[in-house]
């Protein structure tokens, strides 16, 4: 008696299908670390915003450039919800169109940021100027590393669901890298809020 | 009190490597001695030392700051040790009483593995005994904060760790010294604390606890000896090649002494230039110098020119002479 | 960097260890290719992903880098025996003390404790497996290469010397140029990467992957000291890492986080390293006292006192221990309020920690106590931990650390702690679950001059140094004069100090030879059970087998096994027939080592600063993550005949599913 | 998870998006405007923030998808308490506003 429900349960844990709900919490764990790596350069930033070492101060940021691109990532975050829509619903054409233009969404996001900092870096405002800006970039920085990341990973997984289509290891994957890229629009927020709205005010 | 006697420190130049350290037939004659001597040690010298009270020097403090310290000490050990010794009788008792061997009689209770009662106890005393230590902490740690003794006028003495040598600024009388400090005994001192090295900790055990120096930051640390001597002090936090020879000096004397000590050193000794003070702050070793001046402002200028312009409450850095120790009020108030 | 220092040079102990590492790899080497054993290496271990021998190489390289710790320590207890001694210059003495301190608690106590994860955590809640065993290997991977990474310093480039923490602006480039500091930050960075994920990994194994009618309730303490552990390390280690990167980024790219200049504040530094520094102390000696549950009830032949505060305390201790960091700098200033919050959750720890001594004891008393080498090392655990504890107590009295701070004083408690605490744990749990690992049991005889003599050194090395506290002794010195050797009273004490060091150290030797000796001539272990244990992994034979369980275990509570066995010894177990299943598993894989060894190349670029040998290594990374996860086949399944056959092979083992009622 | 009840439709993503495009107008404008005090004015940037944050938990991520015990919504409260203790802890003691001893 005892026996026999344990082997079936045995096989419900052990088996393919929860692997990947196991897989799953793991990388829900994995994100609410990267939220503490966040965290550390956040502190960081937040004891040097002041140490400007009489250059560049966190009032010149460029308000239109910052406020563009709080909008695209919010929009690509809304797309990667709408993509995984798609992929619910099992529609393969869908989810991969609004993949791109959530990639795509991202490519232009980075973009913007790299043109920031080369715009920052031609003012003299470079890393090595003050402690202000080396937490400046390295929280900013760290982000977009961060957005880059998640662009070729979404490439990768375009690549498989094309080869593969929808199965539970591409679905498993895709809910990943949306769960990824919303926790990165999160993180994103307080950076637009910390960094760039309070330096401003 | 510990005697020390100058070959402590290097002789001439900076960088030079004192003669114990090269001569490696002297080196050798030393272990032999000491391998001798250490037998000895073993035996007796340990425990004689270990009598020898004045050998340990954080339990025989010589003004109010280090004694406050040293009270905090007793009373964490009498804390510690009302529950550490009866459970260390516990459990030597246990462990011969409920041995596993033939013919044990003692009561075997496999199943036995819960209790309220005994819970609440082993919850409940290391709390409160951690309440007591609390407000004892608490109170001394505000202490601290404050000059030692209130009626008598205190003094300044700016402290600067350099790379491996203490640098002691008097911005009352304006005369500088390198590895040995004078101070008035009886009177509260406050050293204000700097680094232009990497971070140091200054510390005079007999008088009282350390505090980190460091670059950009000057850090108020009260001490007091209460009577004349002479103390050992040491930077306490590694600073690199040179660190283990950071040792200083710290003299008290009556305050007459101290008045014309400080007039002598005007008189006798040459001034601290600009150009002496880089050649000062390079990386090595030094022996005892006094200089009769520095240059104006050099304190506030090293504790800014590392980032002391970042922190508000470090523009009292202790050179308004008697003023100092209103200032340091006010930052007390501050906060 | 200049070729001409690439090498290190100009010390005759450094080429005596160039030239053994070069004759040991030549031996090694050689030995492989002679017994062709290099395709057995590559299939057996380096691609393996089976829980167990992954922890047995944890184990492994435990053993040597406390060996290689160990022999920092008695060189530099060499050098402190006598007043102006010469034996090691300065910075050679510097470059020691932060080889071992480092290597001790990052490569020693880390890999040591996730040894006893991998090999202890499945069998004790009766999984097949961790919750990823590709990560896990990883996991390993990039821990021993950061570790080697780390430990070629000795011969290539020169060893980091700022301390185990290398404070800034000590470790920035003004005063710490070239690679030794760049060796610190990237040996501990790849293989800290591998710690995180380990810690992932084993809270999700333990939510996830245990038996599924053992309920987190039923579950062994050993396993819950992993969990709270593995809570830390997921609050600590992005900690860590993110404050690595920014020495990095001050030293590589000319950043001012730390730095003098600029406005850089080293303070910060001090204040994220303990963030995670302090919570890894705790980390290592929560497993510890896992450990010591396990052996106590065993060999007490009791249930283990006060389970549900047990299993409180731990988590109590592994989250107040996040608001304790300050305590290791009250002298920086900041403040009588948080000095005063942070003395006060720093005594608050004792609390629990207390409550688990109290408990240990009561599963004792009115048990049946059974004196064996695990036994002896958790009985030596008490007192020294007790002591050691008292005196953290001590220094948590923020003005009375004024006086301790950094002193001899201060040494003499993270010894007691260190040692203690976290090393005669693991020990107790080598010792303890070495019959399950490999088959047989360590040779009592050899393991009792062990065990003396490591205790007797241990009071003979560290006693002496709290009085050189009182002394006003400090740490990190590499000499002191005569005056402080003599009239101050340093140098007597100092030398017997030296005299317990080398007596741990031969305890030490007794352990190494015990180890060889008992692989020839140990008890083998015939019964799966040679404790008379009462946990789930004494139910299986001894090794386990690759699939550790056949049919997943049914539990009912605590102490399964315990209980299983009265039943069995009642009479009341039908054996019935059982029906296997294939058993899922997966595959062997050669990806985590690829990606290790790219990570090692990065780091040996970074640390030499050869930029595109590190990006060049970082790309290696991205291309084996990328192969990776186009890996489709990556799992097989164990058939039935096999499992019979093993099964089969196994006697007179009980088995705790064979249960009916 | 995955597998089991969905609270992703259409319907909540588009709620979530106009949220957050509002919690995100707001304090541009407050900013832009020095419509409020320093003080207010940080408060409702950092309100502002954390609401939208609460917004990305519940409408994009789904926080509340799932059966058993909830270690997601754990391993998130945990997370978030160690974020605050890492920002305000090193933002309170790095301030050094005191001098001590
Ligand atoms: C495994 C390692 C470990 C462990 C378990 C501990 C445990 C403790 N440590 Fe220790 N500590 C270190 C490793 C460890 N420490 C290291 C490595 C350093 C120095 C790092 C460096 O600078 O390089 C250090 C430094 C250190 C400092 C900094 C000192 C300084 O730099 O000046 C302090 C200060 O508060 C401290 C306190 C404590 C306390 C209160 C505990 C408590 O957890 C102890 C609790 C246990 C007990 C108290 C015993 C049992 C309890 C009872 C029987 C109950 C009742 C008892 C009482 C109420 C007293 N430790
Ligand atoms: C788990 C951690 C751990 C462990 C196990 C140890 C073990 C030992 N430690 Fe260590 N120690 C630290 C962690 C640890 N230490 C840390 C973190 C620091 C701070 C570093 C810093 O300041 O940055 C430190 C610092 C430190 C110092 C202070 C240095 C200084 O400040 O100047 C000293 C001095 O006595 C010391 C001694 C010892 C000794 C004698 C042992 C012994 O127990 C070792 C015993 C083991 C062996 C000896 C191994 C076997 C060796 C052999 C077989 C070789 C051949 C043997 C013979 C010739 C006899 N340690
Ligand atoms: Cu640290 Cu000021
Ligand atoms: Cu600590």
């Amino acid at each position: 008696m005892q026996q026999s429900i344990s082997a079936h349960v045995s096989d419900h844990t052990q088996g393919h299908e929860d692997q990947e709900g196991i897989k799953l919490l793991g990388f829900w764990i994995f994100l609410v670390t990267d939220c503490l790596l966040f965290a550390t350069f956040f502190a960081a930033y937040a004891v040097l915003h002041t140490h400007t070492n009489g250059g560049f101060t966190a009032s010149e940021f460029n308000v239109p450039n910052f406020i563009i691109e709080t909008f695209i990532l919010l929009i690509s975050s809304f797309t990667s919800g709408i993509a995984v829509l798609n992929m619910h619903k099992g529609n393969k054409k869908g989810l991969t169109q609004w993949l791109i233009v959530t990639a795509v969404l991202g490519a232009v996001f980075v973009g913007l940021e790299v043109k920031e900092f080369m715009d920052m870096a031609a003012e003299g405002a470079t890393l090595s100027q003050s402690a202000f800006l080396t937490s400046f970039f390295s929280l900013v920085g760290a982000h977009g590393l961060h957005v880059s990341f998640g662009i070729f990973w979404m490439i990768g997984i375009l690549v498989q669901l094309s080869r593969r289509g929808i199965t539970p290891v591409t679905k498993r994957k895709i809910s990943m890298v949306s769960l990824y890229w919303h926790f990165l629009d999160a993180v994103w927020i307080f950076i637009f809020s910390v960094v760039y709205l309070m330096g401003v005010m | 009190m510990v005697y020390l006697n100058s070959t402590f420190y290097y002789h001439d130049s900076r960088n030079s490597i004192p003669l114990y350290f090269v001569k490696g037939d002297l080196t050798l004659r030393k272990w032999i001695q000491t391998a001798k001597l250490s037998f000895l040690a073993l035996l007796g010298m340990a425990l004689l030392s270990g009598c020898d009270k004045s050998n340990f020097i954080v339990l025989n403090p010589k003004g109010p700051v280090g004694q406050q310290e040293l009270d905090l000490i007793i009373i964490s050990v009498i804390l510690c040790a009302i529950i550490i010794l009866p459970v260390l009788g516990i459990f030597v008792y246990i462990v011969i009483r409920y041995r596993d061997k033939p013919g044990n009689k003692a009561p075997y209770q496999p199943e036995w593995a819960d209790s309220k009662i005994l819970e609440v106890i082993w919850w409940g005393i290391p709390i409160i005994i951690v309440a007591i230590l609390g407000v004892y902490t608490a109170k001394t740690t505000i202490n601290l904060t404050k000059p030692p003794v209130k009626d008598v006028k205190p003094i300044v003495v700016q402290v600067t760790s350099l790379d491996w040598k203490w640098m002691f600024t008097y911005p009352d009388k304006k005369i500088a010294t390198v590895n040995y400090a004078e101070i008035p005994a009886g009177v509260p001192v406050q050293f204000i604390l700097t680094s232009d090295a990497p971070m140091n900790s200054f510390w005079v055990p007999q008088l009282g606890g350390q505090e980190y120096t460091m670059p950009g930051m000057a850090m108020g640390l009260w001490l007091q000896a209460d009577k004349i001597g002479e103390y050992f002090g040491s930077g306490a936090n590694f600073t690199g090649k040179g660190f283990a020879h950071m040792q200083f000096r710290v003299k008290s004397v009556t305050q007459d002494d101290f008045n014309q000590w400080a007039a002598g050193i005007k008189k006798n000794s040459p001034a601290l230039t600009d150009k002496g003070y880089k050649q000062l702050s390079k990386p090595g070793l030094e022996k005892e110098l006094s200089f009769s001046s520095y240059p104006k402002g050099l304190y506030e200028d090293i504790v800014n020119k590392n980032g002391g312009t970042y922190y508000d409450h470090m523009s009292h850095m202790g050179d308004m002479g008697s003023q100092s120790s209103m200032s340091s009020m006010k930052m007390e108030d501050k906060k | 960097m200049q070729n001409s220092h690439f090498f290190v040079t100009g010390d005759p102990m450094i080429y005596g260890a160039d030239v053994s590492i070069a004759l040991v790899s030549v031996a090694i080497i050689f030995y492989l290719t002679y017994f062709k054993k290099w395709g057995w290496l590559w299939r057996e271990w380096i691609t393996t992903v089976d829980h167990k021998k992954i922890g047995i190489m944890y184990l492994i390289s435990a053993l040597l880098m406390l060996f290689r710790g160990g022999v920092d320590a008695i060189l530099m207890r060499i050098q402190l025996a006598v007043p102006n001694s010469h034996f090691l210059a300065s910075e050679h003495y510097n470059e020691i003390f932060t080889t071992h301190g480092t290597i001790m608690i990052l490569f020693m106590a880390m890999p040591f404790m996730f040894a006893l994860f991998n090999i202890v955590v499945p069998l004790q809640i009766g999984a097949r497996d961790v919750a990823y065993p590709f990560l896990n290997s990883v996991s390993f991977w990039l821990f021993f290469l950061g570790a080697m990474l780390f430990n070629i310093s000795f011969v290539v480039g020169g060893s980091p010397n700022a301390g185990w923490l290398s404070y800034p602006p000590l470790s920035e480039n003004d005063f710490s140029p070239g690679p030794g500091q760049n060796f610190w930050i990237w040996g501990i960075q790849i293989s800290g990467i591998g710690s995180l994920m380990t810690g992932i990994n084993f809270v999700v194994t333990i939510l996830k992957m245990r038996t599924p009618t053992m309920r987190l309730r039923d579950m062994p303490l050993f396993s819950w000291s992993v969990l709270s552990s593995s809570i830390a390390i997921l609050g600590v280690f992005p900690i860590l890492t993110v404050t690595l990167v920014m020495l990095t980024i001050d030293r590589l790219l000319g950043g001012h986080f730390f730095t003098m200049t600029a406005g850089g504040n080293p303070m910060m530094w001090v204040n994220l390293i303990w963030m995670w520094g302090h919570p890894e102390v705790y980390i290592v000696v929560l497993p510890a006292f896992g450990v010591y549950s396990e052996v106590v009830a065993t060999f007490s032949r009791k249930r283990i006192f006060g389970y549900s505060s047990m299993v409180f305390s731990m988590i109590a201790i592994s989250v107040v221990s996040y608001y304790t960091w300050v305590h290791h700098f009250f002298t920086m200033g900041a403040g009588a309020n948080v000095n005063i919050v942070f003395a006060i959750c720093t005594m608050i720890i004792a609390i629990p920690t207390g409550v688990k001594v109290f408990n240990w004891l009561f599963t004792m008393y009115r048990g049946r106590i059974r004196i064996t080498q695990p036994m002896l090392w958790v009985m030596a655990f008490v007192p020294c931990f007790l002591v050691g504890g008292a005196t953290g107590v001590m220094l948590a009295a923020a003005p009375a650390d004024y006086q301790y701070h950094n002193s001899y004083f201060l040494i003499a408690h993270f010894h007691q702690v260190l040692i203690g605490g976290v090393v005669f744990g693991y020990i107790a749990g080598m010792y303890y679950w070495f019959p399950k690992i490999f088959g047989f049991k360590l040779n009592e005889r050899l393991g009792k001059w062990g065990f003396w003599l490591w205790q007797i050194g241990f009071y003979v090395c560290f006693m002496p140094q709290y009085a050189l506290g009182f002394m006003g002794m400090t740490r990190r010195i590499y000499t002191y004069n005569d005056s402080m050797g003599w009239d101050m009273g340093w140098a007597p004490l100092n030398y017997i100090s030296t005299i317990g060091a080398f007596l741990m150290g031969i305890g030490f030797i007794f352990q190494v030879w015990q180890i060889l000796y008992s692989i020839k001539h140990g008890e083998r272990d015939v019964t799966g059970d040679i404790w008379d244990g009462r946990t789930l992994e004494w139910s299986i034979p001894s090794p386990a087998p690759a699939y550790n369980f056949a049919i997943l275990p049914v539990v009912k509570g605590r102490d399964a096994w315990w209980y299983q066995k009265e039943e069995m010894q009642k009479g009341n177990v039908h054996k019935e027939a059982v029906k296997y299943e294939p058993i899922h598993m997966p595959n062997n894989t050669g990806i985590p080592f690829i990606m290790s060894v790219f990570w090692f190349i990065a780091g040996f670029g970074f640390t030499f600063e050869w930029m595109w040998m590190g990006i060049a290594g970082l790309i290696g990374v991205a291309l084996t993550l990328f192969a990776r996860s186009f890996q489709y086949n990556t799992d097989h399944y164990i058939p039935v005949e096999e499992i019979e056959k093993t099964e089969k092979a196994r006697k007179n083992y009980g088995s705790v599913h064979r249960t009916a009622n | 998870m995955s597998n089991h009840e969905h609270t992703a439709n259409m319907k909540a993503y588009t709620t979530g998006f106009a949220l957050s495009i509002i919690l995100t107008i707001i304090p541009i404008i407050l900013v832009l405007n020095h419509l409020l005090s320093k003080t207010a004015l940080v408060v409702s940037i950092l309100l502002a923030a954390v609401l939208q944050f609460v917004v990305q938990l519940f409408f994009f991520m789904h926080i509340r998808d799932g059966e058993g015990p909830r270690y997601n919504v754990m391993a998130l409260i945990l997370g978030i308490i160690f974020v605050v203790t890492i920002v305000a802890g090193a933002i309170w003691i790095m301030s050094f506003n005191s001098q001590v001893q």
